[in-house]
């Protein structure tokens, strides 16, 4: 097999509690996202067009439907006679079988796997962030200076700098400090949880973490600090552009809100940085002659008879007359029958809400807060659902 | 099941349509708002079950090899069957024209394959037909051919008409008759053992014969069973350019809709990835089929609009069809117009066209 | 996606302890077998030969090296986009892991798998038997007898019937008893391990065997004892060809012998039952002017100057001058120096045996015990390995 | 890494290898064992790390097609570039000789593919070769083209040569010429940016000239900077039936197997999936080339067998080369021969050829 220069490990296997219902049955990388994709699609997208073409996706949290979906990775033209797409689930040793504990303990339980690619470096990706990267340029600059590791770092707003991890840098972009979550942050730069290793010295620390039983084997509270403390040469990748860790139910609301800009700041029709996903086989949607659309996605295999205003419509929903979604997000197979509101709301995938429903909180234009309906819900006629919690 | 193959004769009349078909086989024109027309039938073929599909090409068929890629979307892409293009490969020697002598020029693609029934198709009748069904009412009429057919009163003088006796026997067969009698309009589409069908293409060879219907089935009429097989569901023959416009604007009714994408099976075409579609601020759409990668801020009105069209503010549209990347530009109006792709239409410009002579703008024409 | 009439459920997870240093970092249905093929090859053929395009293979132990092999199934055209090959490896769930407990639990913990296809019928199979078998003429077989179940079965030697679950049928192959490793036989009639169940009957007894706090979760021993007592129509499905279960080193060893026999019974040529595998990119094999080859298997990549006699020979293999390979197999890049006696061994891939070494027993003709070297395993010049501990 | 296109370019003169190219085009010609002479340029390409590669075809490619398959072995089976056929696609008007046009037809190809930078080659110079280090050697020249050569002190008529200065720089062309002064000869492989290939093939195509090399190359040398790279590794050039029997009994040298198969990189081809080759009681092999799927029970010397090849109880085989699925009945004795596909040799048959004119016995012949 061919020496890898690069290898990607993505870590998908976490539950994303924070997503309620949402993944009740499917883990967070696979959770629907911009009427069209899965939010793992992002990662996948840009390690294909940045040319990786050996990726691991570490997976443990009810799998099935991230393993379906990427399958043989051949919508991300990752599927390759020599290196590819390979899912990595914990496994069975001689001695017994492990979960994954933490984020470096992932990676840890699938050293063979990196070995037998042999590579220089190692990028560890997060399955959950909203972005476009381009990796190989990230690599460059890792390489022009020699450095040991690599942390790719936005700048987040000063209120905000407290829920990250914060790079402290000199002047040449070196790290000096790293605060996971400080109270009083003395720097906004943001850990975007974007890494990149020489793999020997990764393999050294990742066993050093191992043997350390008070360590949770995370690499954001544990294997970059040990680094910092000892190694010099760790460097943070400046990057600016759109990029989103979709962690709670409003965040990936707000995600989804964002593409509705005039000019979002995340363009999915770039023609030389396309978003690959599995396309489901639906012919073009169908607007009915009293439908009415506006500042919205809708994808293929819809039909709609009513109002869609400032929202996002995955493949497959039917609306039907003289229904209005507001603000909101449908997701893939979601039937709305006649006269329905639909008002700031994510409706999961394949739920019904049957004619003369109100969803959502207030009237469009409120201050309201979010409502979740839960994949797979029917909702009987004339129900009205506006809480904060999640059916 | 019964293992069976597939055979694509794209050996079509294709100039009815055209300026849609200078450049393109007929199988290769887009409708739909995303397919080709060979899809249909192939994806038929697919979703009976058939793993082994050959597609006969005789010339310009190179935008339906990109079309085709490696098979995959049909799930074609296997080591063993599959999708196999069959060029005409000349060497020297001057051709003929005719679709037996194309079928004669890959004797060994039959003599190579493992199936032993065939379904032989064209690509000129769009419709979501379950295969299944005719190949049972092939075997329980133990027919020699059976061939398949739908009840339709239009101008018959493109189409080929069967006499049926109370048997459902096929007892005569006409091509493009100006006043045919009956309404048994073929769909092109034929069931046979590979050995009758070899057996008739060689047959047909050594006399010197070129047409299938024709000279094989015409000729050898007495002598075989052919059966005719109804099928109920719709049907849209693309053999006009105003067939072709009336037909794609007949999918703006849901209920065609629904049955041409989903009845029987899915129909499977290249994947783009492309965004959603999306609507802006000034966007006032209705009674239209919508692609992805779409971006719409005017005005449309019972049209069809491909894959990443871009429809810039005060544009209005009506019943038109704007294939793939079409870009119109602000304040333009189009009428009863089809854009092939890769046009432009430039600020304010004003286009019409009728129904019954729908006027055609070429590939990357900026107008 | 479409109803699939059957779906097929490999059973690859077992470590194969019995094969020794073979199964220290492979499990055992990714034991090379036969100079060519992983013992999985067989079952994974008979499937795609068989017509079924939807195998799910069950994995626990080192299950990196057969990942890795089956990868996106193409090999065996099951790279299909829908169905194919998926690997089941244990996962997480919202309430935590669980490893597989037994053959039947491992089944039971992807019920969601097998739901999302929709199946009537589920083929069970092992992944570590050698045979060739049309599965579609078994399942035919069973819907003709409207079978609630239907088990393969073949006449094994009597004096051998006690190693087996062995099956009591009448007449007309219903099966009246089934004893697990029989202390005395009434038949020998043995299950071959390939089992087709009704989807909905096999739902319901999984459920229940796992409600059952003394099961050990198993087919054999409790699910089909149980199934025995409560239902009627249980089918032996009579099996006549060559089928092994190559548990131990000595019947791997042997298995691999019975491919040298003039006819062998079990027929790798024939063209309408191809046992396919991963084909490594080797040229053909080359033989020098002083080499002397008989009763042999050889695959490409090799280069031979010695003399093979009555051995498998893998790929990449390299046999020195004057050296002498009788009744062995020789897994795939093993070195072979000059001057080397090689006989009734089974050397490990990777190894590499220097000048002047004397491997196994005796001389060729004796009665000898078996000898295995380990994969990888460096052997210096002028060693003696006569043993049967496994080096 | 640079983004580099291949081009290969199929529009060879094959007569040159007579009942061999009967039927095939010469990229599809069978050699060393189980491969086919385009996997070596092919596997050069994707083992340098190009993923688009463009095969222009003119005539007789079907059996290069089925080789080819969905571009699988070779890892092109892609969304995004990959394999890519181009037949010509001729539509009514006459042909022309000559590779450039068959590029010309293309040109939309070129447009549309991404890369720079190209690699054309041929497929008659069987080699392993880095392409990566050819194009360094490119870009540290500054070079508009850079051919590939090596040295070789054979007869020359059937050589392109080429004359340079000291540093390398390429100031003469001849083709074929009958006896040439140097020994630089042409591994038919260019390197050079995209752009400067299609503006040479529209010059060439306006002035109605229809030859890359005499009239893209040689007629604008003097305003070109063409270098050569001088390839050291081992070369054979299928230029006749004698070389290419030739060049087959030289891979009987372990040295060359190791340097052709193995030196810079793995040569792909289409999988078959043949057992291990089998060796019975009978059999006596020595200096032989043996792929899977044989069966062997005679004796065997200084032959090349490819997959499958059946030989029987008595038989007695010498310096002949056997194509996939020949089966050779007890007691026959072959020499200097070679026999295409699906050879069946009889019972106790006696055959003879010279090295210097082996006998080559056509395709599904029994004899």
């Amino acid at each position: 097999m061919m020496n890898k220069a690069c290898i990607a490990m993505i870590l998908a296997g976490g539950q994303g509690s924070r997503l309620g219902v949402l993944t009740k049955r499917v883990a967070k990388p696979a959770v629907p996202f911009g009427g069209k994709y899965r939010i793992i699609d992002f990662t996948l997208s840009n390690c294909a067009n940045s040319g990786l073409d050996t990726v691991g996706v570490l997976t443990q949290y009810q799998p099935l439907a991230l393993n379906t979906y990427i399958g043989i990775g051949s919508s991300w033209d990752l599927d390759r006679k020599h290196g590819g797409v390979t899912v990595l689930p914990p496994f069975v040793r001689e001695n017994g079988g492990e979960w994954y504990k933490g984020t470096a303990n992932a990676v840890y339980q699938n050293i063979d796997f990196i070995e037998a690619h042999n590579p220089e470096h190692v990028l560890i990706l997060s399955g959950d962030h909203i972005y476009k990267m381009d990796y190989a340029a990230m690599l460059t600059y890792h390489k022009q200076r020699q450095a040991r590791a690599t942390i790719a770092v936005i700048q987040v707003p000063w209120e905000e700098a407290s829920r990250f991890g914060i790079m402290n840098v000199d002047d040449q972009n070196k790290i000096v400090e790293f605060d996971e979550k400080p109270a009083n942050p003395r720097s906004n730069l943001a850990s975007m949880g974007v890494y990149i290793f020489n793999w020997p010295i990764l393999k050294q620390y990742l066993e050093a973490d191992e043997a350390d039983p008070s360590s949770s084997n995370d690499f954001g509270k544990n294997v970059i600090p040990k680094m910092l403390a000892s190694e010099n040469d760790l460097y943070a990748y400046p990057y600016s552009g759109y990029w989103k860790d979709v962690g709670t139910l409003d965040s990936l609301w707000e995600a989804n809100m964002d593409l509705l800009a005039e000019k979002p700041s995340l363009d999915l029709h770039e023609r030389n940085w396309r978003i690959y996903s599995v396309n489901p086989t639906q012919p073009p949607h169908f607007l009915a002659d009293q439908s009415i659309i506006q500042d919205s996605l809708i994808n293929e295999g819809c039909i709609v008879y009513g109002l869609v205003d400032h929202s996002v419509i995955f493949p497959g929903v039917r609306i039907g007359k003289n229904s209005k979604i507001h603000d909101s997000v449908l997701m893939p197979n979601v039937t709305i029958g006649e006269n329905v509101i639909v008002s700031k709301a994510i409706i999961g995938s394949n739920a019904i809400i049957e004619e003369d429903c109100h969803i959502g909180q207030g009237d469009p234009g409120d201050e309201q807060e979010l409502t979740v309906v839960a994949e797979g819900a029917h909702i009987k006629s004339r129900s009205k659902i506006a809480t904060t919690a999640q059916v | 099941m019964k293992d069976v193959m597939g055979i694509i004769n794209l050996v079509e009349p294709a100039e009815l349509l055209k300026d849609l078909t200078n450049h393109r086989t007929l199988g290769a024109v887009p409708i739909g708002g995303r397919y080709r027309l060979i899809d249909f039938v192939l994806s038929n073929m697919v979703n009976a079950g058939l793993r082994n599909v050959g597609i006969f090409v005789q010339e310009q068929y190179r935008a339906l090899m990109d079309h085709l890629g490696t098979g995959r979307e049909w799930d074609l892409n296997r080591q063993r069957d599959g999708l196999f293009i069959l060029p005409p490969d000349y060497r020297g020697e001057e051709r003929n024209s005719g679709d037996i002598e194309i079928l004669h020029r890959h004797y060994d693609y039959f003599e190579r394959s493992r199936q032993d029934t065939v379904i032989m198709a064209g690509t000129s009748m769009v419709c979501n037909i379950d295969y299944q069904k005719a190949l049972a009412y092939h075997d329980e009429k133990n027919a020699d051919i059976t061939v398949i057919y739908h009840k339709s009163r239009g101008p018959s003088n493109l189409s080929t008409i069967f006499s049926l006796n109370s048997d459902q026997k096929v007892t005569g067969i006409q091509v493009n008759p100006l006043h045919a009698k009956e309404d048994n309009v073929s769909m092109k589409m034929y069931i046979m053992s590979k050995q009758l069908l070899m057996e008739l293409v060689d047959l047909c060879l050594c006399r010197g014969e070129t047409d299938f219907v024709k000279d094989g089935l015409i000729k050898n009429l007495s002598q075989l069973n052919i059966y005719g097989y109804c099928f109920n569901g719709y049907v849209a023959s693309i053999n006009s350019l105003q067939a072709y416009y009336k037909h794609s604007m007949e999918l703006l009714d849901p209920n065609i809709w629904e049955e041409l994408f989903f009845r029987s099976g899915l129909i499977y075409t290249k994947v783009k990835n492309e965004a959603p579609a999306q609507y802006g601020h000034k966007a006032k759409v209705s009674n239209c089929l919508v692609a992805n990668g779409c971006m719409i801020d005017g005005t449309v009105e019972n049209s069809i609009l491909f894959r990443g069209v871009r429809i810039q503010k005060g544009v209005h549209i009506k019943g038109s069809i704007l294939m793939q990347r079409s870009e119109i530009k602000e304040n333009a109006m189009l009428e009863g117009v089809i854009l092939d792709k890769d046009v432009v239409i430039t600020e304010g410009k004003h286009l019409l066209g009728d129904p019954g002579y729908p006027l055609v703008i070429g590939k990357k024409t900026v107008l």
